[in-house]
C-alpha cells in the first residue's frame, strides 16, 4: 500500500487520454459515486459489436478519473464480449482473487489491485468499469 | 496516574507509528476509560433503575452517578435536565421529533446555520416539510464567522427554533452562543446549541451560555460509542411528549393510555446504556483532571503549528479564517488540483490518519463552491511530531500526484 | 479456551456469593465479550464507515463483520437487512414510527398480545391513537398459551399489523411464531417478532419462522448494554422511511431536500455503536462455541428444578404453565399474603437477585388480576446450586414475614 | 441489611393498628407509588392543631403499610408543628444523616433506617409521611 499512487495513475490522471467530448456516440451514461462525489459520464460508440470509440467526462478523484482513461485504453477497439470479460475480470481484481496472468491480461488496471485493501475507494476504482457495464447493450 | 498524553491511549501502543488527526470524527479512548467500562461489567452490571437486590442498586448508581457528573460537566441546573442518549444525532432528533412536532406550525420558521452537520439540519429539514414550516440558512462570512449582527438580521416574529452548533466540525471556530441565545431569547425563539465539538474542547456551561437544548456525543471526548447526552431546560422537557416508548419511561399503562415517569426517564426508552454512562464519566474525570485550562492550550499550540505550516505550503487553501487563534483544534483545506480522497489516501501511505469528504456538512461545502474537503484535527494525545510528520507529507503530496510544485 | 459457566463471568469472581436469577432483565457478560469490547477500543477504534484511512479501515471491518454474524446467527437472507440499534425498544419503536406511519391507514387495525413488553405495546398504542386506528388485544389461555386458532378468530381483513413476542418475559412460554406467520401473511398482515427473550435462549431463524421484522437487545445474550437489532425483510426496509436523520444515512443533501443511503445505513443514524457491535459479535462467538443444543438442555434443567421446587412449596403459585416444559428459564410467581417487591428485598437478603414488580408488562398483569408479580430467570452460567438457595429462601419467605406457615 | 424485615416492621404489617376506615376525618389523602403498585389512603381528624385521630386504607409492600401504621403511632395525638418535624426526621433518617438521638425520637419507625441501602424501596416507606406532609395545612 505504501506506493499506490504510482506513475501509471498518476499520469493517466493528469494527462488522460480519452477525457473528452466524443462527436458521434451510440450510447453516453453517467455514473456517480454519491459519498465520494465522483462523477463521470462515459460515452461510447459502437459499430458491430465492436467498441469503436469512446471517451469520459467528469470529475473526481485521481482514482476514478484514472481508472476510467486507462479502461477505455483497454477496451477501445475491443468486441462487447471482449469488454464484458475484462469487466469481470477487473471486478475479480478488486476482489482480490485474480491471479497473475488476468493481472496481465488487465495490463496497466492492475495498477489498480491494491485497491481491494481500500473498502471506501473500491466505488472510485470501480465507477468507469461499473458505467461501463451498465453501457453494453445486454445480451 | 494518567499522563495526559499519547501514554494513556493504548491505541498508540498497539500502532506506535499512528499519527491520529482525527479526533473531530470520532476521540481514541484512554486506558481509565478501557477500564473503567470493563469494571463496571465485571463488578456492578445489572439492569439499573428498577432493582431490588444490592447489584441492581449498584448498576443504578454507577448509572446516575454519571449523570451527575454530565450535570457538573455543563452546569445543568438539575439531573432532571440531562438524559442519555445514544449520541448528538440522536439528541438532536429527539428535540426536533418532540419539541419541534408539538410546537413548529405552518409558516413558523425553523433558522439554521448553513455551516450545520447533516444531524443538526436534516431533522429540521424533515420537521418544516412535515408541518409546512420554513427552513432558513444564516450563511457564514467569508472567514466561516457567525455575529449577533447577522443572527438579528435573520430572525423574524415567526423564528420559533434557531439551530447552530458551538464549533462546526469544518470550520472549527467558536460561535458566540451566549450573544446568540440572548438574541434568540429577546426574540421569543428557542435555541438548539450543537455541542458535539465544542463540549470536548473547551468548557461549556449551559446557564452561563444559556442555551435551551444542548447535544452532544461521548465518543467524541474519550467516552465509548453509543452514548450521548441531551441538554434541555426542565420546562421545556417537562412540556415535551416522550420520543420512544418502553421500558422504565412509563408511570401507568393501560389498555387504552399511558402516563410517563418523571425526567429524565421518561426520555429514555428500553434498558439504559449503563457501561455507556460510565465510560462517560470517566471521561468526565479525565478531561477533569487534566483541565480545560491546559487541554485548550496544548490544542491552540497544535492548531497553531498546524495552520503556520500549512500556510507556507503553495496551493493549500484552508477553509475559514487563516488565523489560527479562529480554530478549535479543526482544520479543513484544499489542495489545487487534488481530490480530497487522494489526499487522504497519501496521508495514510504515510501512517496519518486525517478525514476527506464532505464531513456531513454538504450545504457548506456546495455554499463554498467545493465538492469537499480535507480536515486534520487535534486532540489532547497528539503531540508537535505529529504536526511535523503531517506538514513534511502535506507538503509532497502534490509532488506525488505528478505536480511539478 | 472458556468454560461456559460461571467461570466465565468476572462478577463472580467479584461476588462469589451472588445467585444472579435475573438474567431476563438483563444478563452477565463472560471475560471474552468484555475482552473484545477493550480490544476493539485498544486497537481498531476509528469512526467507521468513511475513514480513508487504515484504523478507520479496522473499524469499519469490526461494525460490518458484527452484522455478518447477527446476519449469520439468525438466518437472514442478507446483511441489508440488518440494523444495528441501541436494543430492542428503540428497534420496535423503528418500526412503529417507520413502517407503521407509513402503512396504518384510519380504522385500520392493530393486534398485539396482552402479554406484551410495553416496548412492543406503546408503540403501537401511539400509532394507534395517532392515525385512528385500532388497538386490539390477543388474550392468552390460562396456562399463558397463544395458539393458531386464538390468532385466526382475532384477525380481520383490516389487521395490517400482528405483534407478539416470541417468548414472553413473564410467561416464559414460546408461541409458534412460524405458524402465526403463516396465518398473519394469508390475511395480508405483517407480523412483528419481539425476540427480546427468544433469540438468547432458543435458535431462531427468521426466514424458518417467516416474520417480517424481529427485534431484540444486546445486552441480554451476553453482550454489552447499547447494542440491540432490527431484523427486516428487505422488500419492507426498502420501502420504508428512515427513523432518525443525520450521520453516514444519508446520499446527497441539498438545502431543499436529501435522498437517503442504502440499507442498512439508511436506518442507523449518527456515529454508530462500533464497540457494542463487536460485543455482540463476541456473545454471538460465545453462544455458538456452546451450542444451543446444550444452551437449552441446562436451561430446561434448571427450570424444571426451579418449578417443582416452587410446586412443592405452599402458597407460591406460578403465572402460565405448571409445566416445566413450557418454560424457557423464565418463570413469574406470587406468594400469598406477601408483596412481591418483599420478596425480592428478602431474597436479595440472601444474596439471590429477582425481580419483582409489573416486568413492563402491566395490561398482563392486570388481565391476570395481580398488581404484580416475582420473576426467577436461569442462563447458561447459572447452577444447581443457585436454585437450590433459591428453593431454600423461598420456603422461608412467609415465615420471615411473620406468617405461621 | 440482612435483617431488614425485623418483627417490628412485620407486625405492623400483618396486624396494623391503623388500618381502618376513619368515620369521622377532617381531611382524607390518596398517596400512590406508580412504580410499585402502593397506594395507601390516609384519613386524619385534626382539631385545634392537633392529630385528634388518624387511620389509612389500602394495599402495597409490607414496608409502605407498616411504615404508615408505625407513623400513626407516632403522630396521633400530635400537635401540627409537631408532626411537621417528625417528618423532617423521618426525611432526615432516609436519608442516612440522623444520628442516635433523633432515632430514638423516631421510636419505632427507626426500624426502617437501613432502607437507604435500598433506594429502590426507599419510596415505600416514604409514602405514609409523604402523604401526611401533603396533608397537614398549609402555614
Ligand atoms: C419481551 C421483551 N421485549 C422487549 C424488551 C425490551 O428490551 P430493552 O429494554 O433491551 O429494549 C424486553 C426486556 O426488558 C423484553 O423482555
Ligand atoms: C458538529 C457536529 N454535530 C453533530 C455530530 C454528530 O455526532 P454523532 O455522529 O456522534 O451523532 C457531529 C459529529 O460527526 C459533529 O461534528
Amino acid at each position: 500500500m505504501s506506493n499506490f499512487y504510482n506513475e501509471i495513475l498518476t499520469d493517466h490522471n493528469m494527462h488522460p487520454v480519452h477525457k473528452h467530448e466524443l462527436a458521434v456516440c451510440t450510447c453516453s451514461r453517467e455514473g456517480v459515486n454519491p459519498s465520494c462525489g465522483d462523477d463521470i459520464t462515459l460515452n461510447l460508440r459502437i459499430e458491430d459489436g465492436i467498441i469503436a470509440d469512446g471517451s469520459f467526462t467528469g470529475s473526481g478523484c485521481a482514482v476514478s478519473q484514472a481508472s476510467a482513461d486507462i479502461m477505455l485504453d483497454l477496451v477501445i477497439g475491443k468486441s462487447i464480449d471482449e469488454a464484458e470479460r475484462l469487466h469481470a475480470l477487473f471486478m475479480k481484481m478488486i476482489r482480490g482473487e485474480a491471479d497473475d496472468s488476468e493481472l496481465e491480461e488487465l495490463d496497466e488496471a492492475a495498477a489498480l489491485a491494491d485497491i481491494s485493501h481500500m473498502p471506501a475507494r473500491v466505488k472510485c476504482a470501480v465507477l468507469g468499469w461499473r458505467t461501463l457495464g451498465e453501457s453494453l447493450p445486454e445480451r | 496516574m494518567p499522563y495526559f498524553d499519547k501514554r494513556d491511549f493504548p491505541v498508540f501502543d498497539a500502532m506506535p507509528e499512528l499519527v491520529y488527526l482525527d479526533s473531530t470524527a470520532t476521540s481514541q479512548k484512554p486506558k481509565p476509560v478501557i477500564d473503567a467500562v470493563s469494571r463496571y461489567y465485571r463488578e456492578e452490571n445489572a439492569n439499573p433503575l428498577r432493582g431490588l437486590y444490592g447489584l441492581a442498586v449498584k448498576a443504578t448508581d454507577a448509572y446516575e452517578n454519571a449523570r451527575a457528573a454530565v450535570h457538573d460537566f455543563i452546569g445543568a441546573a438539575s439531573e432532571r435536565e440531562i438524559v442519555f442518549t445514544r449520541n448528538a444525532t440522536e439528541s438532536l432528533n429527539l428535540i426536533a421529533s418532540s419539541y419541534g412536532r408539538e410546537n413548529i406550525r405552518q409558516n413558523d420558521e425553523i433558522l439554521v446555520t448553513i455551516s450545520e452537520h447533516h444531524s443538526n439540519f436534516l431533522p429540521w429539514q424533515v420537521l418544516a416539510k412535515e408541518k409546512g414550516a420554513r427552513l432558513k440558512f444564516l450563511k457564514c462570512g467569508k472567514d466561516g464567522e457567525y455575529t449577533p449582527e447577522m443572527l438579528e438580521k435573520a430572525l423574524t416574529p415567526r423564528t420559533k427554533i434557531f439551530a447552530a452548533a458551538q464549533i462546526s466540525n469544518v470550520i472549527g471556530r467558536l460561535n458566540p452562543i451566549k450573544e446568540f441565545a440572548e438574541i434568540c431569547h429577546k426574540n421569543g425563539t428557542v435555541i438548539v446549541c450543537d455541542g458535539a465539538q465544542s463540549v470536548p474542547h473547551i468548557p461549556v456551561n449551559v446557564r452561563e451560555l444559556g442555551v435551551d437544548f444542548l447535544a452532544f456525543s461521548g465518543h467524541k471526548m474519550f467516552a465509548p460509542m453509543g452514548i450521548g447526552v441531551l441538554y434541555g431546560r426542565e420546562e421545556l422537557l417537562e412540556q415535551m411528549p416522550p420520543f420512544l416508548y418502553g421500558g422504565e419511561m412509563i408511570e401507568y399503562v393501560t389498555l387504552c393510555g399511558a402516563t410517563f415517569a418523571e425526567l429524565p426517564h421518561k426520555f429514555e426508552a428500553g434498558t439504559v446504556n449503563a457501561g455507556g454512562a460510565v465510560g462517560l464519566h470517566a471521561a468526565i474525570d479525565y478531561i477533569g483532571e487534566f483541565g480545560f485550562a491546559k487541554l485548550e492550550k496544548r490544542e491552540k499550540e497544535l492548531t497553531r503549528l498546524l495552520i503556520e505550516g500549512m500556510k507556507e505550503t503553495p496551493h493549500v487553501r484552508i477553509i475559514g479564517s487563516e488565523d489560527p487563534a479562529d480554530h478549535c483544534g479543526i482544520v479543513s483545506f484544499t489542495i489545487d488540483d487534488v481530490h480530497p480522497h487522494d489526499i487522504a489516501a497519501i496521508f495514510d501511505e504515510s501512517g496519518i490518519a486525517v478525514r476527506a469528504g464532505h464531513h456531513c456538512a454538504q450545504p457548506l461545502h456546495k455554499y463554498l463552491g467545493v465538492q469537499s474537503s480535507v480536515r486534520a484535527s487535534a486532540a489532547l494525545y497528539n503531540d508537535r511530531r505529529d504536526t511535523e510528520l503531517f506538514l513534511e507529507c502535506l507538503k509532497t503530496i502534490r509532488r506525488r500526484m505528478g505536480y511539478s510544485e
